[in-house]
């Protein structure tokens, strides 16, 4: 039984994870794509599938074009992955709550054994991030020796996404309680920022001031994709030079 | 100590039924004592009959309060038995507008259960015993039963007879 | 995180560099080798454990970035960039990341050919003693690591030909012609290193080093430095090419010139900023004239002129490399491109040209061999010269192209190879003596380039071997005693460790390095924990560009192969390259330019596809006087109309169940043609491009209504 | 008077018989033989061929892939990022759409005493329970773990969460499921009179079948009274209750944040939408019946094909109103993805449908059913029927997966192209169409009783020289 004075919705500008994204130095190298599909189990889903839009990509690189050639430009490419909003449009549709707000990490959780596959969640989500098990997908022997034991495999008829290696999150503040302290800025960080050759991603707690990410968001002009909406997304893009 | 006798008197159409129950009634033969079948909806008023007593409005009425008490609980309790405080979006925990829709359906729902149920009670259905009846009434005839003392059996019979009665005989119960 | 889990390991390490004779003989003490135990629970229900972390080095490519693996109950988890080692800094590249899947490989070559060990070393052995030293040949992989060194001494000693080093990537980079243009210009050989990081401007002519020259990681760390630095104003990058690559896309200018015309540019911007900075115009530039050169390029003078004012208002690093190298008249560019810094007067400074710098146990640059030198190698074949072919960590079958006749020479030779994969070349191979998967193996690699120090990286098994294969080293080591007599003296070592350990005692007692050790043992423990040793200070060759400017220099017109209508350029994917299409989450990553998974494409400019009348996945029929490939049509919005451009990487034959007849190797296309520093001209053939009628939609990561407005109705946009 | 006069009195009254069941009684026991007839007349071949190709379609087509379906998953079907939503949903939206006429007829005419109801209050009703039982498997089919859809049920997991309240879905799970139950109480409301009927005059097997379904009713005043004031509670009640189902079905998708679907109109649109489509069918379906039925021509007449024609008509308007609606605000609004979106559906690959359901919701209805002639030409006004259930399926197809192709991130915009739902839909269509096959065969479909009590309370009267139709109240 809850009583009421537990309850405290968080309805805060600023999350508590948050990342920032350069899109001036991305190159748009798809190691952030790898990493993020190493570490948390991802399937490939084969030639026609992955062409048919079924790819289970988390995290991808979308780029467009300006101009005519030889005046031709590619806008610069900007690395999409789950938002993680503090007013997720994705959690209250799903009839299961298996995608809901995790009041102590302010990131939208994606409960796997709890989804009954009506993808409502990636119907209504403007970011068009979450990815849907369509099918059982093979992983041939011994493929399946590299799975993370830290992050569920999941199954057919089940939607995920981005989580922000919330696994890392909670290795890392596991290790900080056992030495009994707090989490250090950098201290660990998800597996996109880690590849990144380029350091475009940065990832760090957003409600510190003085973390890296709160710094160059506010130093360098960021802006929020869809901001218009009211989603309060937690990934901070940074457009021009 | 007179003998009763159940007799029925089968009539082709509503009028002569009518003036059958007000000369049964002249007779001595009490508005109780009466039972008119028929294989249409003809209302007491149309016999000219005591109005007939109903519980399935006020069954279906208390199943509408039912159903409501189901909805409060779906929306203003349920939630306060999570395991946690579930957050969704930036939504109250008990959502405001969506509660409405909750307590609706739920009353809608509890009161068209009830009334059908009601129906049930009120009749007494479902009910397969051997009953007085004649499956004329669902060709349209018009069978009225009565109870009356054996010695004016052959009186009222005439009388009936003369008011268009097709026949009068007495009453068993048989299997539907 | 990882590296203080690699300190904690530190003491199992240490004890190693005893236990480790015993590991390579076979059977490894369980304190070094960890059983892989089978998931008590299915994954799902998450059993949480311990990880170990361990320092090795990417097999990738040749950069030679070093890695920390995290290991699980025996497993190699997922790879990450090893935050201590100079090159990378923590960083990896999509191929690095994926190196698991190539680990766990569901086609991976399970045991020697012959079925046991014994046989495969006498075969070897018999090898060594029924040819004459002449008639032995070893061809190996890009990267100088060890095993070069193990080969180097045996071929030595045994009056072999010194083992030649190969790969699609040191083609397409035209290393050899830097390497010589860097020869002639400044008197001494050596592979250029360009700061860009520190640049305040950067013409670049080809070189496409965000994606997959020479060293991309630490070459992307330039780029950042060069776009974003607390000391100095955003710096400028402009790409000069004929199709635009991922480095092209980021830059402030992209310059579409026709290929083989980059020297002629180089010159003319050079001519036109130094008249505009007025002086004298140097003697390199009398030859030519900006409107010619422009006309020639097929780009407007004005663009040049734009340029040029960049150019003379900055300090610029002009960078030569790839396609602009491939041509007939590659070493001229290159030469001219490379004399353009002596304008900015940046050789050897900060944001300026260097000498990349020799590895710790390296005194003289050696590079990989050019693709001319591959086909003498060819030719010696066919005229059975050499009877005996050892190849390892390079499969020529793939990566050279058919027309160099690789293939048809194998029939003359007895063919060893040591593939882990089975690819082209295995299947030709009469013996095949799988060696251990990258992250299965012991080694060291020299770091070519990338890194202003000197760096010695280090490898170490992250995991137990998965299948019965065997480190070449050691089936060398073990075959040359079994033929004794100079065989055996060349390599009177136990196993591979010893031999890298007694090389790396040489290092022992070097000051200025990342750390210094009391003994052998210790000090193998500490390169393997730290994943390698390096020098603390900058080791960077500042070359004497003095008379760059005073040369003349004759950039010629290219010379094109064949009568078609389209200049080709051949690009390598920077996904999949020469060996990542057996990677199953290589080939679902999208391409970085167009997005296409899967699959090859050819590019060609929206208006010329329109007036061939082809649509995006109209298969059309590309010919070269050398070849020709069916492949589908994706309409580049940023590729010269007279060109088209196709990506290297798939088409394989063989290579395992997902790069086996996968799309098409752009190689079939090219001839047999070298500039002369002998790098193969690749962008020297001209195609004929028809219509075939055919369709075969692409795999695309991108939305091709969203992005080209194609099938949304009304106009595209 | 003249015999001329007289005779002209005369045919006009045989005129207006002719015309109207309710002006031309006959014996109830006539009625009752009628009834029973058209019901136990034996299937011909024909029948069993149409019986046992619907049966094959439905074991293949319905039954056969979803098991592929359930075994392989949804990637059988063309669904993908962007379109996440397909076809099984356009069904269920159509399916509960057909759903709504039976309510409608049985429910609003009722209240509002249409004395055309009389004769296919019946046929009406049950097209709303198998129209909903189809909407219901077109639901689960859409599932990406439907072995796991009692989740969804209002009951408490082993940690003790409830379904999401908050969600759309839940709303639509409780509305459907108490559509369902109600309109099909009422569907048995009505019928137990007719039941005790087919009791009395059948035997064998069943005689046990509609003795049990009977209940025991003989038709005493009390019984009467009783269904009497429980059908006049369900009258009443289940129209908000139909109107409630496809509102919140409307609020599946005008609850989302997506261009083209965050609209306010979207509940009467629906409900309009629901109207339009499922006259049309019910249309057809009394086609049908009088076609094939024994006895039929003399329940189901011209006059009722009239009536609902212009029913058909007046729907038809407030459809193309609320349509016009919807696309004025939305074209207004100027948003840059709803503009994209609304061009998309005119000149997109996928125009000819947006085009063609403006065709068959509008251009066909208006251009035949104006006439009073044709109106009342039962294979034309049920080919209408059919065309209008075309367009509609077309307009829910345009707003779920062509709509969906168009969102924020143009970078993921993808044409959807149906796969295994093909199959699946026709065995849909089937098996609705067999449930009313083996219907006629089990249940009287024309309610015998309502038509005679319409039929004692109509009666000509003159005023002066005319004769007209009078209708006297008899509850």
């Amino acid at each position: 039984m809850i009583r009421p004075e537990e309850i405290k919705m968080s309805a805060e500008e600023t999350g508590k994870w948050g990342m920032v994204i350069d899109q001036d130095i991305c190159t748009g190298c798809q190691a952030c794509v790898a990493a993020c599909a190493m570490e948390n189990n991802i399937t490939f889903v084969g030639e026609v599938d992955s062409g048919y839009g079924r790819s289970m990509h988390w995290i991808r690189i979308e780029r467009f074009w300006e101009g005519e050639y030889p005046e031709v430009k590619m806008t610069p490419q900007q690395p999409m992955m789950c938002q993680q909003c503090g007013h997720a449009n994705c959690e209250p549709v799903c009839p299961a709550f298996a995608t809901v707000h995790s009041q102590a990490e302010q990131l939208n959780l994606q409960v796997y054994n709890r989804c009954v596959g009506t993808r409502y969640c990636a119907n209504n989500c403007p970011y068009q991030v979450r990815a849907f098990n369509w099918r059982d997908y093979q992983r041939p022997e011994p493929l399946q020796n590299q799975f993370n034991p830290d992050v569920t495999v999941r199954r057919m008829g089940v939607m995920e996404k981005c989580t922000f290696c919330i696994q890392r999150i909670h290795k890392a503040q596991d290790t900080a309680k056992s030495e009994g302290r707090e989490v250090r800025d950098g201290e660990f960080t998800t597996a996109c920022a880690q590849a990144c050759p380029a350091n475009a991603i940065v990832f760090g707690r957003v409600d510190q001031p003085e973390s890296l990410v709160s710094q160059l968001k506010h130093r360098r002009h960021g802006v929020k994709h869809l901001e218009e909406l009211g989603t309060l997304p937690n990934v901070t893009y940074i457009k021009g030079g | 100590m007179a003998e009763k006798v159940d007799l029925l008197a089968v009539f082709p159409d509503l009028e002569p039924a009518a003036n059958a129950v007000e000369r049964l009634r002249a007779l001595g033969v009490h508005d109780d004592r009466m039972n008119v079948i028929s294989g249409v909806p003809v209302t007491e008023a149309m016999l000219g009959r005591a109005p007939q007593w109903t519980n399935v409005p006020r069954i279906a009425m208390g199943g509408a309060i039912l159903g409501f008490g189901v909805g409060v609980f779906l929306a203003y309790i349920a939630p306060f038995l999570y395991p946690y405080p579930i957050q969704v979006s930036t939504q109250g925990f008990v959502p405001g507008p969506p509660t409405a829709v909750v307590l609706f359906e739920m009353t809608m729902l509890g009161m068209l259960l009830s009334t059908f149920l009601g129906v049930f009670l009120e009749s007494f259905f479902p009910n397969y015993r051997p009953m007085k009846y004649l499956p004329e009434i669902s060709d349209g005839k018009i069978v009225v039963f009565f109870e009356c003392a054996y010695a004016e059996e052959n009186k009222i019979t005439d009388a009936l007879k003369k008011l268009g009665a097709e026949s009068v005989r007495p009453a068993e119960a048989q299997p539907l | 995180m990882s590296e203080q889990f690699s300190r904690r390991d530190f003491l199992k390490l240490a004890g190693l560099g005893a236990a480790t004779t015993a590991i390579l003989t076979g059977c490894g003490p369980a304190s070094r080798y960890v059983k892989r135990e089978p998931y008590q629970q299915m994954p799902e229900y998450n059993s949480v454990g311990q990880s170990t972390y361990y320092a090795t080095t990417c097999r990738e490519c040749a950069a030679g970035c070093g890695l920390v693996v995290r290991t699980y109950q025996g497993r190699a988890i997922k790879a990450e960039g090893n935050a201590n080692h100079p090159l990378n800094l923590g960083k990896t590249c999509a191929r690095g990341q994926a190196t698991l899947h190539g680990l766990y490989n569901p086609d991976r070559v399970q045991g020697p050919s012959t079925g046991d060990w014994d046989s495969a070393i006498q075969s070897v052995a018999d090898a060594f003693k029924n040819y004459k030293p002449g008639e032995i040949a070893f061809l190996m992989g890009m990267a100088p690591d060890h095993l070069f060194d193990l080969v180097g001494d045996l071929t030595a000693a045994a009056g072999m030909d010194a083992p030649i080093r190969y790969g699609a990537l040191s083609m397409f980079e035209s290393r050899a012609t830097l390497s010589k243009a860097a020869e002639n210009l400044f008197g001494q050989p050596g592979l250029p290193w360009f700061d860009v990081g520190n640049a305040q401007a950067v013409f670049s002519f080809g070189a496409n080093f965000l994606e997959t020259w020479l060293s991309p990681v630490a070459y992307t760390r330039g780029f950042v430095g060069l776009r974003q630095s607390e000391t100095k104003l955003r710096g400028v990058l402009v790409q000069f090419e004929a199709r635009m690559s991922a480095t092209g896309a980021k830059a402030d200018h992209w310059v579409p010139l026709r290929p083989g015309t980059e020297g002629l540019v180089a010159l003319a911007i050079g001519k036109l900023a130094s008249e505009l900075r007025g002086g004298a115009t140097p003697r390199i530039f009398s030859g030519v004239n900006p409107a010619e050169a422009a006309e020639q390029a097929g780009v407007e003078l004005e663009a040049l002129e734009a340029m040029a004012q960049i150019f003379a208002s900055n300090a610029v690093l002009a960078i030569p490399g790839g396609a602009a190298l491939g041509q007939s008249n590659g070493l001229e560019t290159a030469e001219a491109v490379l004399a353009l810094n002596a304008l900015s007067d940046n050789f050897g400074k900060p944001g300026g040209v260097y000498l990349s710098a020799l590895a710790p146990n390296q005194t003289e640059y050696s590079g990989p061999a050019s693709t001319e030198e591959m086909a003498g190698l060819v030719e010696k074949m066919k005229s059975g010269a050499i009877k005996a072919l050892f190849v390892h960590g390079v499969s020529p079958v793939f990566e050279l192209p058919a027309a160099l006749g690789f293939k048809e020479a194998l029939a003359n030779v007895e063919l060893f190879s040591f593939a882990t994969f089975p690819d082209e070349t295995a299947k030709e191979a009469k013996h095949v003596l799988p060696d251990h998967h990258g992250l299965e193996s012991w080694g060291y690699q020299r770091v070519a380039t990338g890194v202003s120090q000197s760096v010695l990286s280090g490898s170490q098994p992250v995991v137990s071997p998965y299948y019965n294969t065997r480190a070449t080293a050691d089936v060398l080591i073990a075959a040359a005693q079994l033929a004794g007599g100079k065989f055996a003296e060349a390599l009177p070592y136990k196993d591979e460790v010893e031999f890298i350990q007694t090389k790396l005692a040489a290092l022992l007692g070097e000051g200025d390095g990342s750390f210094s050790a009391p003994d052998a043992a210790t000090f193998m423990a500490y390169f393997q924990q730290y994943g390698g040793w390096f020098k603390n200070s900058n080791a960077l060759i500042a070359p004497d560009g003095s008379g760059a400017l005073n040369g003349s220099i004759e950039a010629g017109e290219a010379e094109f192969a064949g009568e078609g209508e389209f200049f080709f350029v051949p690009f390598v994917s920077p996904t999949l390259a020469e060996a990542g299409a057996n990677k199953p989450w290589l080939q679902e990553l999208p391409d970085p330019t167009t997005t296409v998974m899967w699959n090859s494409w050819i590019e060609i400019n929206p208006a010329t596809a329109h007036e061939l009348g082809v649509e995006d996945d109209d298969v059309v029929k590309v010919s070269s006087e050398f070849g020709a490939l069916e492949l589908p049509v994706y309409r580049y919005p940023a590729i010269r109309p007279d060109t088209v451009a196709i990506a290297f990487g798939q088409g394989h034959t063989a290579y395992g169940r997902y790069a086996e007849n996968r799309g098409v190797h752009a190689g079939d296309l090219l001839g047999a043609r070298f500039n002369e520093a002998g790098d193969l001209a690749f962008g020297g053939v001209k195609v004929r491009v028809e219509k075939t009628g055919r369709k075969q939609p692409l795999s695309r990561m991108e939305s091709i209504m969203g992005v080209y407005g194609v099938g949304l109705g009304g106009e595209e946009h | 008077m003249s015999d001329k006069q007289h005779h002209a009195e005369h045919s006009h009254e045989e005129h207006l018989r002719e015309k109207h069941l309710m002006l031309d009684p006959l014996p109830r026991g006539k009625m009752n033989e009628m009834v029973m007839e058209a019901m136990l007349a034996k299937p011909t071949w024909k029948w069993w061929l149409v019986f046992s190709i619907l049966a094959a379609i439905v074991a293949y087509g319905l039954f056969y892939k979803w098991g592929i379906l359930i075994m392989k998953g949804q990637g059988e079907a063309g669904v993908m990022r962007p379109d996440y939503w397909g076809i099984f949903l356009v069904n269920t939206v159509f399916w509960i759409g057909i759903s709504h006429a039976g309510t409608f007829i049985s429910a609003i005419l009722r209240v509002f005493k249409a004395e055309f109801r009389r004769p296919f209050t019946r046929a009406a009703e049950l097209m709303t329970t198998f129209g909903l039982v189809q909407a219901g498997f077109s639901v689960f089919m859409h599932m990406g773990r439907v072995w796991l859809a009692y989740w969804l049920f209002p009951y408490p997991n082993q940690r003790m969460m409830w379904p999401n309240l908050h969600s759309p879905l839940t709303w639509d799970l409780l509305a459907i499921t108490t559509y369902l139950l109600s309109s099909t109480m009422y569907l048995f409301l009505p019928l137990i009179p007719d039941l005790a009927m087919a009791r009395d005059r059948s035997t064998g097997w069943r005689k046990n079948f509609y003795k049990i379904l009977a209940l025991g009713f003989r038709g005493t005043e009390g019984e009467w009274t009783h269904l009497r004031h429980a059908m006049n509670i369900f009258a009443f009640a289940i129209i908000p209750v139909m109107f409630s189902v496809h509102t919140i079905v409307s609020w599946d998708f005008a609850a989302a944040t997506r261009p083209g679907w965050n609209s306010t109109i979207f509940g009467p649109y629906f409900v309009i939408g629901a109207l339009h489509s499922g006259m049309g069918a019910a249309i057809a379906v009394l086609a049908v019946i009088r076609g094939t039925m024994k006895n039929m021509s003399y329940f189901i007449r011209g006059e009722h094909f009239d009536a609902v024609g212009k029913l058909m008509l007046i729907i038809s308007m407030g459809w193309a109103y609320f349509f016009f609606n919807d696309y004025m605000v939305q074209w207004y609004g100027g948003d840059k993805w709803t503009q994209q979106l609304l061009h998309f559906h005119e000149a997109g690959p996928m125009g000819w449908m947006w085009f063609a359901m403006l065709v068959c919701n509008i251009v066909v209805p208006w251009a035949i059913l104006w006439n009073p002639k044709w109106r009342a030409t039962p294979w034309l006004v049920a080919t209408v029927g059919l065309i209008i259930n075309v367009g509609m399926w077309f307009e829910r197809y345009i707003i779920i997966p062509v709509s969906v192709t168009i969102n924020r991130m143009p970078f993921t915009w993808k044409l959807y192209k149906p796969g295994i739902e093909v199959p699946m839909s026709i065995g849909t269509v089937a098996l609705f169409i067999l449930l009313y096959m083996i219907a006629s065969k089990l249940i009287p479909l024309i309610p015998v009783w309502e038509v005679q009590e319409g039929q004692m309370a109509h009666e000509f009267k003159k005023f002066g020289r005319e004769t007209v139709v009078t209708v006297s109240e008899l509850e």
